[in-house]
C-alpha cells in the first residue's frame, strides 16, 4: 500500500475519533482568523484552558458513568457544595490545605459512592436519583453560605491550583524554561512510548504502520505539543490548571484503556447482564464509577473556588450540563459502552473555545447560546451518521 | 467591532436575565456615540467563573481600563487581580469589589442607600400604629440581595421596635425586630423566608402563601417591601386582588418601563430610579479621564475590606405617580408614549 | 397448473457491502407448508424481510408476486392488508402488555377511533382458543413461557386474518413438546386453508411437516424438494444446504476415559424471591471428570435456574444444600467465585446475556479472564491479540480478523466467541445451555467436535438442551428435569426419545 | 369474597398507583394540621392549583414522552420563549388573543415536531437534541426580549389565562354558582361513565369488582369531586387554570387509554421494535408525542405569561426539571411504556403542595431545596420497590 491509500485508510477507519480533532483544528482556526491571530495568542490559550478546568474534569467523570449508561446530574451543585466546605475549612476552620484537599476528595467519593448506592442498589434510574441529588445538594450550598455569603480564601497555595502557574525558574527568550522543559519531557515520553509500542507489536509480529506514516505520526504529534508548550510558555507557563488536566487525563486514560478495571466499567456499559455472567461485579463497578465521579466534582468545586479564590453561593450551577456537552461532543454514547475520556476533554475545549472565541469577536450572548446548541447538535448528529456507516 | 482592534475600554455586566442590564448596555452604548474610544459590553450570566473569562478575554483584547459590575462582588476579586496585574485600571461599576486592593474607582448609587430608600419611603407613608409589613428579598444566593436588605432592615427595625409597623410574614424577623445591626447569618435566616429568587413567578407564590397565612389583623392597609420591579409588579398583582386588603404601600427598584405604567396606575407605589446614564457618564468620565492621563474626580471612598476605594457617587431618585414625568419622562429617560394616562 | 399463492421472482437484496440475496425465486402454492432451510446467514431472514415490507420496496430488486398480483409493499402494514402475516426471528411482543393487548397491538379492534377494549378481550380469547393456548388474556406476556409466547405470536398473526403465514425460526427455543404442538397447529391451519411458509434448522421438524422446502445457500436458491416425491429427507437437504456431504451429525469420540467423581450437588435448592417460589428442587446431581452429562426437559422445567444457582447465584435465589468440587464444600456468593474454582457457564442467550456486541472479538474472549493478560490490573494488548487469534483459529471463527465487532458476526460464530470467552478460562467444569441453538449444521458439527476435544483434556461439561437429538448424541449420562426437580438418570447406553419425554412430562 | 378481603386485595394490586394519591393525601393532611387547616382553606388550594398548572401541562406532555424512552430538556426554555412570542404578538403586533394563541400552539407544534425528527429520524438520543435545544431557545428567549426586557402584556382575556376565574353568576352562601354548578355536571358524568361502563363489562360476563366496592367507589371518588368543587367554590370558583388543567387531563387521558393512538404510544414505549414489527409506524409516533410535548410547551408558556401578565427573560428557567420530576413522583418509568397522565398530575400537585405547604409554614429556602429532593427520592425508591415485589 502506499502511503497516500494507507493514510486514506486510516482516515476512513478512524473518521469518527479525527472528526472532533478536526473540528477544533477548524473551530481554532476560524477563530484565529477572524481575530486576526489574537485567538492563539499565548495569554488566549493559556487563559482558554484555565476556563475548561473544572468542566473538563467533570467531563471525564461524566464519560465514564455515561459509558455505564446512568447520568450524574448532582455533579454540578455537588462541586458547588464541596468547594463551599473546601473554603469553610479553610477559613473558619483554619486547616491548612493539603489537609482541606484530600478531606474534600473523600467526602466527594463518598457523595459519589451514595449516588451509586441509589443506582445499583435500589435500582433508581441515575437521571432521577441524581435530580434529587441537585435539589439536595443546592438547598445544602445555600445552607453552608448561608452564614456568610460568598466565602472569600485568600490562602495562596490553594488559590494556585486555580489562578497560579508552575515556576518559571528562569526566562528564554520571554519563554518559561521550566515549561518548555516540562513539555519537552513530555514529547520525550511521548515518542519512547510510541516506539516501544511500535517494538513490541513488532516483536509479535502484528501488522503495523509503515515506518513512513509513523513517522510522520510522532512528528505531528511532537510538533503540537510542542506548540502548545510554545505558546504556554510564552505566557506565563503551564498552569496547575492545565498541569491537573493532564494528570486526570493521563491518569484515566491509562485507567480506561490498560487496566482491568478499565476493561471491567466499558463491558459493563455495553452489555451489564452478559459483565455479570462474566464474573464482574457490575454493583461494584457502579460504586467506583459514581465514586470516581464524586471525586473529580470536589476536585471540580476545588479548581473553581480556588479560580475564584472564593466559594459562591451559585457555585455549580448548571455545571453538569457542561459536562454532559462536553462528552457528548466528545464521542461518548447514550446506549453506553462507547466513549474515551480524551474525547471528552477535546470536547470541552472545543465547547470553551466557542465561548472564547465569540467572546473575543464580541458575539452577543443570545447568539452565543444558539450557536453552542447547534455545535452540540452537529457534533451528535455527525457522531450518529459515522457510528451508522461502520457498523 | 472586529476582533482585532485594539480596545480602550471594556466593560462587565452581571447577566442580560435582568431587565436592568439591558438598560446599562443600552446606555453606555448611547454613551459611546461620538467618541474615539472603542469599547466592547460582555455578560456574565450570574456566573462569577463567566465573568472571569470576560475580564480575561478583554484583557486579551489590550483594553486600557475596566468597567465592571461584578455578579458577586466578594467573588470578583480574582478576575480584576488578574485586570490589575496587566497594568489595567479597575472601576468597580455600581457593586463594589470586596477583599481586593485590584480595584480603583468605584462609581455607585450605593446600594445601601436603595433599601434605605424603599424603606424611608414605607415609614413615610406608614398609616397610623401597628401596620402590617410584608418584606420581601431577592435571591438567597445573591449578595446584592443581602445589601438591598440590610439598608432596608436599619431604616424599618427602629419603626417595627416602636410598633409603628409589624411584620406579618417572617417569623425569623419577628423575632430579630430589636436588633439593628443583623449579622449575615441573621439576614441569611430572614432572606431564605421571604426570598423571592428575583423571580415575579416566585413572588406571586410567596405572596399569595404569606396572604393565605395572614390573620385578618394583618390585613387592611399594608406596607411592602419589595425589592424590585419584577418582583413588585407581581406581588402588588396578589395584593390588589385581595378584597381584605384596603391599600397597599409597595417599593420597588429599577424604574423598569412595566413598573412606571404600574406607578402611574396607583399599582405600584414607587420605585427607586437609579439613572443610569449618570452612572454610565461618571463611568465613562473616569475612563476617558484614565485613558487621558488626567486624575478622575471623586468624591468619596469605600471601605471594601482590604482599602479605601475611591468613590463618586450618584444618588438616586425616588419615584412616584408625582414626580414620574419629572423624573423618567422629561428627563429623556423614556418617551411619553412608552405610558398611557400620564 | 399449480395455484400459485406467492412468487417472489429474482429477487436481490444488498446490504452497505454485502449481498444478501441474488436473484432468488421462490414460489408457494396455496395450501401449503414450505419450509425454508439453508446455513446461518444464507438469506432465509432477509428474504422474508423483503417479502413482509420491512425492506420496503425499491430497496431490492425483483418482484413479489402475491395471488397473481404484483406486490409494492413500502411498509409493513402493506403486507399485513394483503393477508401476509409474519413472525419474525426476533418475537415482536411487548413483555409489560397483556396477551390481548399484545394480540390486536397494531391492529386494534375499533370502535370509530377508539379502542373497543370489551370485544378486544373477546376477540381475544376467540384467537387464544384458536392456537390451543389456555390463559387468561390480561396474564402480562412477561409471565408467560417462551412456547407460550409463540403462540401469543401466531394469535397475532391470525387476528390479521393471514392468508400467508410466515415463521422464521419458531421452535428454535421451543423444547420438543411445544415445538410439535406449533407443528400441530401449523397442520391444522393448513386444514382451515392457511398457507405458511417455516424457517427452521431442525430437520427432524423440516422432514415431519414440510410438503415443500426451499433450500437457500449464500443468498441463492438451490433448489426446491418435493416431499410427495421424496425428496425432503435428511441426507438430500444436508447436502444442498452445505453443498457436501457430511457423514455424521455428531462426530465420533475417541479414547474415552471417565476418572472420579469432581463436582457434586446434594439437596439442591433455589428459592426465587422475585416469583415467589422454588425453581430447584431436591437436586441431587454429579459430574465425573471427562464426562458429558446432559441436562433434557421441558422449556421452564428449571434447567438454566438449575445451571445459574450452580454458577455463582447471580440472580440471588435462597439456596439450600451442598455443593461439593473435587469434594471439598463450596458456596459462591457472584459467578466471579465460582469462575475462580473453576465453573464456567455459556448462556442461551448469547446476544442477551452473553456477548459484548459492540466490542470486538479480542475482547470479548478475554472479558473473562482478563488476569490471564494483565499483570498487576495492567493489560497487555499485544499478549491479548496472541491469545484471541489462537482461539480464532482452534475453532475456526470466521472473521476478518479478531478486531471484527463481535455484533456483527453470524450466530454460529458469534457461538464460538462465546464459548471460547469460556475455554480461555480454563474451568474444570464447562455448563453449556443450548450450545447449539439457531446454528446452522455445519457450526453445530464445529461446536460437538470441540466439546469432544475439551472432554479428552479432561475437562466435564453439563450440557443443557432442549434438542433430544444433541442430548442422545453427545451425551455419556442424561438427567431429566421437570419442575424444577431431577425426574430420573439415564446411562448413554438406556436413553432413548421415549424415555426422556417420560420422565420430562411427569 | 367479602367486602374487606375484597378491598384488601385491590389495594395490594393497586398500591403503586394508590400509593401516590396516599402520598398526596398525608402531605396535604400533615400541613393542614401544622397550618392549622390554612392548607386546606378555599383561598390556599385555588392558589395551588393555580400555581401548578403551568408545570402541570408540562409534566403531561413530559409523562409521554418518558413513557416512549425519550427525555426533553428543552421545554423549559422552549416555553419561556414562546412566551415571550406570545406577549410579542399581542403587543407589538396587536393581534387579538383569539389569534396568538392558536399561533403559539401551532409554532409549539412544529418546535416540537422539530425535535421529533432530531430524535426518531436522525436518531440523536433525546437528551442531546433536547440539550441543545434548551441552548437555542434559552438565546432565542434572550433575543426575542433583548429589546424590551419583561414585556407587560395587559390583554385582559389573555390574561385571564394565568389569573381569571370562570364567572360566577350568582353567589349561594358565599359560593360560586357556575363553579358548583360544573362540579355537578363533572359528578354526574364520573357516575354515568362509570355505570356504562360497568354495564358493558356485565354484557360481556366480564368479571367486575362487587357492588358494594363498586357503590363505596362511587361514592367516594364523587365525594372527592364535590369537596374540591365546594372548596374552590368558596374562594372565586374554578379558575380558567383549573380548568385548562382539567381539559388536557381529560382529553390525554382518554387518548391514551382508550384511542388506538394512545395504545400505539405505550406499545412503542413497551418494546419499539416489537412495535415497528407489528406494523406500528414508530417515527410517526416520536413525531406527535414530541409535537404533543411541543403544543403543551406552548400551552404551558402562555399560561405562565398571563400569570405573571408578562413575558420576563428568564421564563422557562428550569420548568422541564420539575416537570420531569413531577412525571415521576407521578409514577412514570425510565424503562418505557409505564406512567399515566393522571399520576403525574398527581406529582406535580405533590410537588407544589410541599413548596406551598412549606412556604406557609416559612421553612427556609435551603431547607425546601433539600426536602424536595427527598420527597423525590423517597416518591422514586417506593415506585422502584413496588413494581420490584410485583413483577
Ligand atoms: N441489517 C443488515 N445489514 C447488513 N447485512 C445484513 C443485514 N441483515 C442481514 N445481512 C446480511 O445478509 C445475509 C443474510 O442474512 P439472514 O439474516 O437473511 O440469514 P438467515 O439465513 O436468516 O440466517 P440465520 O439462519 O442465521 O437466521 C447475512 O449474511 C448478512 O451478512
Ligand atoms: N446490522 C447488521 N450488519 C451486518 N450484518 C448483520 C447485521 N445484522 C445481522 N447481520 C448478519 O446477519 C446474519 C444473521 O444475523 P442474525 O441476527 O439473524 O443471527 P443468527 O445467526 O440468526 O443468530 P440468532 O439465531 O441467535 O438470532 C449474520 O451473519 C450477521 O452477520
Ligand atoms: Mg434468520
Ligand atoms: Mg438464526
Amino acid at each position: 500500500m502506499n502511503f497516500f491509500n494507507e493514510t486514506k485508510s486510516l482516515v476512513k477507519v478512524n473518521i469518527r475519533e479525527y472528526g472532533m480533532y478536526i473540528a477544533l483544528f477548524v473551530i481554532m482556526l476560524t477563530f484565529s482568523i477572524m481575530t486576526d491571530g489574537l485567538f492563539m495568542s499565548s495569554r488566549n490559550i493559556s487563559n482558554l484552558l484555565d476556563a475548561t478546568g473544572y468542566i473538563a474534569v467533570l467531563a471525564v467523570g461524566m464519560t465514564l458513568v455515561i459509558v455505564i449508561r446512568h447520568i450524574d446530574l448532582s455533579v454540578g451543585f455537588a462541586a458547588g457544595f464541596m468547594g463551599a466546605i473546601a473554603a469553610i475549612l479553610l477559613t473558619q476552620a483554619g486547616l491548612p490545605f493539603y489537609f482541606t484537599i484530600p478531606i474534600i476528595l473523600v467526602l466527594g467519593i463518598v457523595i459519589g459512592m451514595f449516588n451509586g448506592v441509589l443506582v445499583a442498589s435500589f435500582g433508581i434510574p441515575a437521571f432521577v436519583a441524581s435530580l434529587a441529588g441537585m435539589l439536595i445538594f443546592r438547598g445544602g450550598l445555600l445552607m453552608v453560605t448561608e452564614k456568610s455569603g460568598t466565602i472569600i480564601v485568600d490562602d495562596e497555595n490553594f488559590n494556585a491550583i486555580g489562578t497560579g502557574f508552575i515556576p518559571s525558574i528562569a526566562k528564554i527568550n520571554g519563554l518559561n524554561l521550566l515549561s518548555l522543559i516540562l513539555g519537552g519531557v513530555m514529547i520525550l515520553l511521548y515518542i519512547y512510548s510510541e516506539i516501544s509500542n511500535r517494538r513490541s507489536k513488532l516483536k509479535y509480529q502484528f501488522d503495523v504502520v509503515s515506518m513512513r506514516i509513523f513517522t510522520v505520526k510522532v512528528i505531528f504529534v511532537s510538533a503540537i505539543i510542542a506548540y502548545i508548550t510554545w505558546i504556554l510558555a510564552g505566557y506565563k507557563g503551564f498552569s496547575w490548571t492545565v498541569i491537573i488536566m493532564l494528570i486526570i487525563v493521563v491518569v484515566y486514560h491509562f485507567l480506561t484503556r490498560k487496566t482491568v478495571l478499565g476493561r471491567h466499567i466499558y463491558a459493563v456499559g455495553s452489555n451489564p447482564e452478559a459483565a455479570h455472567l462474566s464474573g464482574i461485579n457490575v454493583k461494584k463497578i457502579t460504586y467506583i464509577v459514581f465514586g470516581s465521579m464524586g471525586m473529580l466534582a470536589a476536585l471540580s468545586g476545588i479548581m473553581y473556588t480556588a479560580r475564584l479564590h472564593s466559594a459562591t453561593t451559585t457555585a455549580g450551577t448548571l455545571f453538569e450540563l457542561d459536562a454532559i456537552a462536553a462528552a457528548y461532543v466528545g464521542g461518548v454514547s447514550a446506549a453506553g459502552g462507547v466513549g474515551k475520556v480524551t474525547g471528552s476533554i477535546i470536547g470541552a475545549i472545543v465547547m470553551a473555545s466557542l465561548t472564547n472565541g465569540m467572546n473575543l469577536l464580541g458575539v452577543g450572548i443570545s447568539y452565543q447560546y444558539m450557536i453552542r446548541g447547534a455545535v452540540l447538535a452537529a457534533a451528535v448528529i455527525f457522531d450518529v451518521m459515522t457510528r451508522k456507516k461502520r457498523s | 467591532n472586529k476582533g482585532g482592534d485594539k480596545l480602550s475600554v471594556g466593560i462587565v455586566l452581571p447577566t442580560k436575565d435582568e431587565e436592568r442590564w439591558l438598560q446599562d448596555e443600552q446606555r453606555f452604548k448611547e454613551a459611546l456615540d461620538g467618541t474615539k474610544y472603542t469599547t466592547e459590553i460582555l455578560f456574565s450570566q450570574g456566573s462569577s467563573a463567566k465573568e472571569k473569562e470576560n475580564v480575561e478575554t478583554l484583557i486579551n483584547k489590550g483594553i486600557k481600563v475596566l468597567i465592571i459590575c461584578p455578579f458577586d462582588g466578594a467573588a470578583a476579586g480574582g478576575a480584576v487581580k488578574a485586570a490589575k496585574d496587566e497594568g489595567i485600571t479597575v472601576i468597580a461599576y455600581d457593586r463594589l469589589i470586596t477583599g481586593t486592593d485590584a480595584v480603583d474607582y468605584y462609581v455607585t448609587f450605593d446600594s445601601l442607600s436603595v433599601g434605605a430608600a424603599q424603606a424611608q419611603y414605607l415609614v413615610d407613608n406608614a398609616k397610623g400604629n401597628g401596620q402590617p409589613l410584608y418584606l420581601y428579598a431577592g435571591a438567597a444566593s445573591d449578595n446584592n440581595a443581602f445589601i438591598f436588605f440590610e439598608g432596608a432592615w436599619k431604616v424599618l427595625q427602629p419603626k417595627i421596635a416602636d410598633g409603628t409597623f409589624k411584620i406579618a410574614n417572617s417569623s425569623e424577623a419577628e423575632a430579630l425586630k430589636d436588633k439593628v445591626d443583623l449579622s449575615r447569618e441573621e439576614m441569611g435566616k430572614v432572606i431564605g423566608q421571604v426570598t423571592t429568587n428575583w423571580e415575579p413567578n416566585e413572588a406571586k407564590n410567596k405572596a399569595q402563601t404569606h396572604l393565605t397565612a395572614a390573620a385578618a389583623d394583618m390585613k387592611g392597609d399594608v406596607a411592602i417591601l419589595a425589592p424590585n420591579d419584577g418582583t413588585s409588579r407581581a406581588i402588588a398583582d396578589v395584593f390588589a386582588s385581595d378584597s381584605a386588603i384596603t391599600s397597599y404601600t409597595i417599593t420597588g427598584q429599577d424604574a423598569d418601563k412595566g413598573s412606571g405604567q404600574y406607578i402611574i396606575d396607583g399599582k405600584q407605589s414607587m420605585t427607586v430610579f437609579k439613572d443610569v446614564r449618570t452612572l454610565v457618564k461618571d463611568a465613562m468620565g473616569m475612563a476617558v479621564s484614565i485613558l487621558e492621563d488626567k486624575t478622575p474626580q471623586t468624591t468619596g471612598t469605600y471601605d471594601n475590606g482590604k482599602i479605601q476605594v475611591k468613590a463618586k457617587q450618584t444618588d438616586v431618585i425616588v419615584v412616584t405617580k408625582d414626580n414620574i414625568r419629572k423624573e423618567l419622562v422629561d428627563s429623556g429617560y423614556y418617551k411619553a408614549s412608552d405610558f398611557t394616562g400620564l | 397448473m399449480s395455484d400459485y399463492i406467492l412468487e417472489m421472482i429474482d429477487i436481490s437484496k444488498e446490504f452497505t457491502g454485502v449481498k444478501a440475496l441474488t436473484d432468488v425465486n421462490f414460489k408457494v402454492e396455496r395450501g401449503e407448508i414450505h419450509c425454508l432451510i439453508g446455513e446461518n446467514g444464507a438469506g432465509k431472514s432477509t428474504l422474508m424481510k423483503v417479502l413482509s415490507g420491512v425492506y420496503p420496496h425499491g430497496t431490492y430488486k425483483g418482484d413479489i408476486v402475491f395471488e397473481g398480483s404484483v406486490q409494492w409493499f413500502n411498509k409493513i402494514s402493506d403486507s399485513v392488508k394483503t393477508g401476509i402475516g409474519i413472525i419474525y426471528q426476533e418475537l415482536a411482543l411487548f413483555p409489560d402488555l397483556t396477551v390481548y393487548e399484545n394480540i390486536f397491538a397494531g391492529n386494534e379492534v375499533k370502535r370509530g377511533s377508539l379502542v373497543d377494549w370489551n370485544r378486544t378481550i373477546v376477540e381475544a380469547k376467540r384467537m387464544l382458543q384458536k392456537v390451543k393456548l389456555n390463559v387468561n388474556p390480561e396474564t402480562l406476556i412477561k409471565d408467560l413461557g417462551v412456547g407460550k409466547q409463540q403462540l401469543v405470536e401466531i394469535a397475532k398473526a391470525l387476528s390479521k386474518n393471514v392468508k400467508l403465514l410466515i415463521l422464521d425460526e419458531p421452535t428454535a427455543a421451543l423444547n420438543e413438546n411445544d415445538s410439535a404442538n406449533l407443528l400441530n397447529l401449523l397442520r391444522e391451519l393448513k386444514n382451515q386453508g392457511i398457507t405458511s411458509i417455516m424457517i427452521s434448522h431442525k430437520l427432524k421438524e423440516v422432514i415431519s411437516i414440510a410438503d415443500k422446502a426451499t433450500v437457500l445457500r449464500d443468498g441463492r436458491t438451490i433448489c426446491t424438494l418435493d416431499a410427495s416425491k421424496g425428496e425432503v429427507s435428511e441426507n438430500i437437504i444436508i447436502k444442498n444446504m452445505v453443498g457436501r456431504e457430511i457423514e455424521d451429525i455428531y462426530p465420533k469420540r475417541t479414547n474415552k476415559s471417565i476418572g472420579d467423581k469432581i463436582f457434586e450437588i446434594r439437596e439442591w435448592n433455589a428459592y426465587d424471591p422475585k416469583l415467589g417460589r422454588e425453581v430447584v428442587k431436591e437436586v441431587n446431581l454429579h459430574v465425573n471428570k471427562g464426562e458429558i452429562v446432559g441436562i433434557a426437559g421441558l422449556m421452564g422445567s428449571g434447567r438454566t435456574e438449575l445451571a445459574l444457582s450452580i454458577f455463582g447465584n447471580p440472580k440471588s435465589y435462597k439456596l439450600k444444600g451442598e455443593l461439593l468440587l473435587d469434594g471439598s464444600p463450596k458456596s459462591f456468593n457472584h459467578p466471579s467465585e465460582a469462575i475462580q474454582v473453576g465453573i464456567a457457564y455459556v448462556t442461551e442467550d448469547r446476544k442477551g446475556d452473553g456477548l459484548f456486541l459492540i466490542q470486538d472479538i479480542k475482547s470479548n474472549l478475554s472479558a473473562a479472564n482478563l488476569g490471564g493478560i494483565s499483570s498487576k490490573g495492567i493489560i497487555n494488548d499485544n499478549e491479548e491479540v496472541v491469545i484471541a487469534n489462537r482461539y480464532k483459529d482452534s475453532m475456526f471463527i470466521k472473521a476478518p480478523s479478531v478486531e471484527q465487532i463481535v455484533g456483527n458476526l453470524s450466530g454460529g460464530n458469534q457461538q464460538k466467541v462465546s464459548l471460547g470467552k469460556w475455554l480461555y478460562v480454563g474451568p474444570k467444569l464447562l455448563i453449556l445451555d443450548e450450545p447449539t441453538r439457531g446454528i446452522d449444521v455445519g457450526a453445530k458439527f464445529e461446536i460437538y467436535t470441540i466439546m469432544n476435544e475439551l472432554i479428552k483434556e479432561g475437562m466435564s461439561i453439563i450440557m443443557i438442551s432442549s434438542e433430544l437429538g444433541e442430548v442422545l448424541g453427545m451425551s455419556d449420562r442424561v438427567y431429566v428435569m421437570a419442575e424444577g426437580q431431577i425426574k430420573g438418570e439415564l446411562n448413554k447406553d438406556e436413553a432413548d426419545q421415549e424415555k426422556i419425554m417420560q420422565l420430562a412430562t411427569q
